[in-house]
């Protein structure tokens, strides 16, 4: 059909569909389910950070983490509003959330033990994140994309922000190096595997990549990553638990070993070590606030209502 | 000097306190925008509570206390950070748990009025820095005042559920206001400010006597324990 | 009548009323109310200890205060059996208790801020109480005053052991002793008030003490209390925040200053520190153990119907 | 000797972190008898814990931390107030917040199981001291054991509510049971005892996969907090 024609000319020409133009359901769906994925990562990867905003060992990084997360709060918001463009609420997603029916990014089933977790997170998932979302600043759904690339330069931000933590903390006491050693031992694993799982396991990957939505595999981004941090746990003065992680002259990139993709799988299926915690702590703060929302629906019903009658 | 030090202490741990309480509420709000307005609360009062301490120390350095040599902890976090719960100078209002959304409200709403009102006295204080402090909270204030307020009117007239639930946040905070209002010397100010936003709202001023004794709840150590975990963990730490 | 000479004749024999003896109305109400006020304070008084059994500084310390929490719940429950001798249940009582109708000693209303507490509480809180009830042991009320004599063995077990914590801390560091003084400082006053109004405005006294329910009037037991904690003070080292005490020889007593007797009717009417706190928290923990209560006796109903048609 | 220290941490810190989690029910339970019987279970643990601490550290030195010097706090409280919480050798299954009583209960009967299993072979443990911990605990965790089971037994058949909430307090813990058992090497012994009262009671074995992971859980950073803070805030104090 023209329709379809030119979706796929849109398409080839690395332009942008917007909301308004015709898309086929299945691209429809799919920029859906990944938009709000997105979404619903930046909302749980408010937990495991925002934990911490209590402890938080000086006035100045309490202040940083306080808008760090609420930063994450911003983005959620974002995504959700580009989701709602193709005709889906944030209150349907955040049903489809707590439910269990759509899933948020892996590594925010792991938990957070010390503060240096806090400047890893900003480090390593941050940087993983932005390898993931930089190329989406270029995806071809436009209102994600745009989302993307404010969504982008914060991240940078907290990225630099959490380096610079870690940085600050292995300039102090021997204690204070071992727990940011300690930290980053924890989640070298869980930071890679937030590329999902080896390209020839992954079986949308190809289709994703067909409509722009997705720009490059996971294997290649997991590279980038890997060869991105090596230099800067370097400068950091720490070391990832890899044996096998050496430079490949030959490649132009580090080796490295094969991540435990069973833990994997059973973190993708609600068995991770905080999955059953992440969500039951939406649903209780979703729940909690119902009453909320339903008190200013109310209200707004009748201000409405009055300003009717007048 | 021990005098300014003193109040500045009093602004600022009221300021640190509520603003621990309200960051309480990350990732816990009834909505995404309301988690965003409630963090932001809470780093306009960090901010503030930031600028006493430090304004406190330079005041008067005694009041900071001491640490194990060659520690690289400044001054506002060692006031935050290395005193004990009855060193604390911040009063029973903003210690008490949160409770729920209505709750919170109400606490907002009683502290930044009264808080507003010294805040404009304040902000032709002698001294510079603290006048300063006040001028740049004057602004941050007059929006939490308002953001409350708006809640407070909106869940008064909301549900049978959400006025019920303001009712009893009011009644339990009621007896702690006058204590702060004192404090602040907020004078009839902070009380018309709060008559607009009851007689908005359709709510009746609460008829409870004020809470007996002064100092601290058993609150306060409790925040403090979460509080000060990591930094006397590491009374060396570099952060 | 007969019955009315006999009791009068038990009484004024010193001797015990036992539950089946006939007694007046009056009588029956005043022991109820005592003995369940008494029981009511064991309860309400494991709160302000409580709260610093998982903050203790020492295991060792965990353990003594573990035991001593302990021991107040098992307080309660003899005098709540006391009571229950005179044909009020537990739950009646602890309804009244949860609904305001009945008291609990006024000490209560007031908060731990600090470890030091904890040794205050037992040196000049169970202080007082033992003043008030080792005269108890020989109240007119058989059961009454038998579950007295265990109550004020243990009570003087755990005085000591507050006491040993208020001197280990004197000899600990500055921080300790100056925490030992604010937390004497903070509950010297409310320790005298204790001991309940002065006697010209203590209208139940007399014929409490007629019935030989109460042995002792309030400013007697008072005056005792100041007189022994004076010594003990000095030992430990602190001072009490009353300018005007100081000893009279011509009195053989301590002259002492004049509580606040406007906070102590503050606190008397609801409106203490803590009174709300304490109410609220039995009154969460008696509504969340409903449904266990309930699951026991509907099980003991069933095991009972199981024996029945076997 | 390492190898005895770090199992006498594992045995200890299992035994310290529940006694917390139960010392929590103190002036919560639903009656004062479960009051006073949550207490015992917890004096007991803390009895166990202090022995076990003591004993790893007797056994080597090197795992107790540095104190300030002239500091007066012994090795037991070395080890329990002075540890982060990712040095601390617990299992999730103790760290995780107590729940509601049946899953208090579920946790109670989990746990005295498994050890119970392991303190049974460790009485005759070639180590004199850990055998004489063991021997003692046995008759502890026995009472632990029967204890929790008789309320098993009695949720499970008290009424629809109880019976719903014991079911999700063992759905809840369930996943976190395999790597317990395994730390414990519980064997079959335990399994046995397990599938006596779940028959008893009429309920099934929950149908759910281990949780993945091992480790710890954020719950125990939080509990440290607050059992550490004030044997923290005075690092040379006496007690």
């Amino acid at each position: 059909t023209d329709l379809q024609a030119q979706f796929e000319a849109t398409i080839a020409r690395h332009d942008r569909i917007e909301p308004r133009d015709w898309m086929p359901d299945a691209y429809r769906r799919t920029v859906v389910r990944q938009v709000a994925q997105h979404a619903h990562s930046e909302i749980i990867g408010m937990q495991p950070e925002g934990a911490w905003i209590t402890r938080a060992p000086s006035l100045r990084r309490k202040a940083i983490l306080l808008a760090k997360v609420q930063d994450e709060a911003g983005h959620g918001l974002y995504l959700y509003s580009a989701a709602e463009t193709l005709g889906v609420s944030r209150q349907e997603l955040t049903e489809m959330l707590i439910e269990g029916r759509q899933k948020y990014s892996s590594i925010f089933n792991y938990p957070t033990l010390s503060y240096a977790d806090v400047g890893t997170i900003g480090w390593l998932v941050d940087g993983a994140a932005i390898c993931n979302q930089v190329p989406l600043c270029r995806t071809s759904y436009g209102p994600y994309g745009r989302a993307m690339i404010r969504v982008c330069k914060e991240e940078s931000f907290h990225q630099r922000q959490g380096f610079e933590l870690l940085m600050t903390m292995m300039r102090g006491t021997d204690e204070q190096r071992a727990m940011v050693q300690e930290s980053v031992d924890r989640f070298w694993w869980p930071a890679l595997m937030m590329f999902g799982p080896p390209d020839d396991d992954s079986p949308n990957t190809e289709q994703s990549m067909a409509w722009g939505i997705k720009r490059n595999t996971n294997d290649d981004l997991r590279q980038r990553f890997v060869d991105m941090s090596v230099p800067q746990a370097e400068v950091l003065g720490v070391t990832f638990p890899d044996p096998e992680l050496r430079w490949n002259a030959e490649r132009g990139h580090h080796d490295f070993g094969t991540p435990d993709w069973d833990e994997f799988m059973a973190v993708v299926k609600g068995n991770g070590p905080c999955n059953a915690q992440r969500i039951a702590h939406r649903q209780r703060a979703h729940e909690d606030g119902a009453w909320v929302r339903e008190a200013a629906s109310a209200f707004a019903d009748k201000q409405r209502g009055l300003e009717v009658s007048a | 000097a021990a005098e300014l030090a003193a109040y500045c202490l009093m602004l600022g741990d009221d300021a640190l306190v509520l603003s621990h309480r309200l960051s309480e509420w990350c990732s816990n709000a009834p909505d995404l925008e309301e988690d965003i307005a409630l963090a932001n609360c809470a780093l306009d009062l960090l901010g503030q509570a930031r600028l006493l301490l430090a304004r406190a120390a330079a005041a008067d350095p005694s009041v900071v206390p001491v640490l194990p040599e060659g520690s690289p902890v400044p001054a506002e976090d060692a006031l935050a950070f290395f005193r004990e719960a009855v060193a604390f100078r911040c009063h029973r209002m903003v210690e008490v748990d949160n409770g729920d959304f209505a709750q919170t409200m109400v606490r907002l709403l009683l502290f930044s009025t009264v808080r507003l009102a010294a805040f404009e006295q304040l902000s032709t204080h002698a001294d510079p820095v603290l006048s300063a402090i006040a001028v740049k909270g004057v602004k941050e204030l007059s929006y939490h005042r308002d953001y409350a307020a708006r809640w407070f009117v909106t869940l008064a007239q909301g549900t049978e559920e959400s006025a019920r639930r303001l009712a009893a946040g009011l009644d339990a905070l009621w007896p702690l206001y006058a204590e702060l209002a004192a404090a602040y010397e907020a004078g009839p100010a902070a009380d018309v400010v709060l008559d607009q936003v009851l007689a908005v709202a359709g709510v009746e001023r609460p008829d409870r006597p004020p809470r007996a004794g002064t100092g601290h709840t058993e609150a306060l150590s409790r925040l403090l324990a979460e509080m000060q975990v990591v930094a006397r963990a590491h009374p060396r730490g570099q952060w």
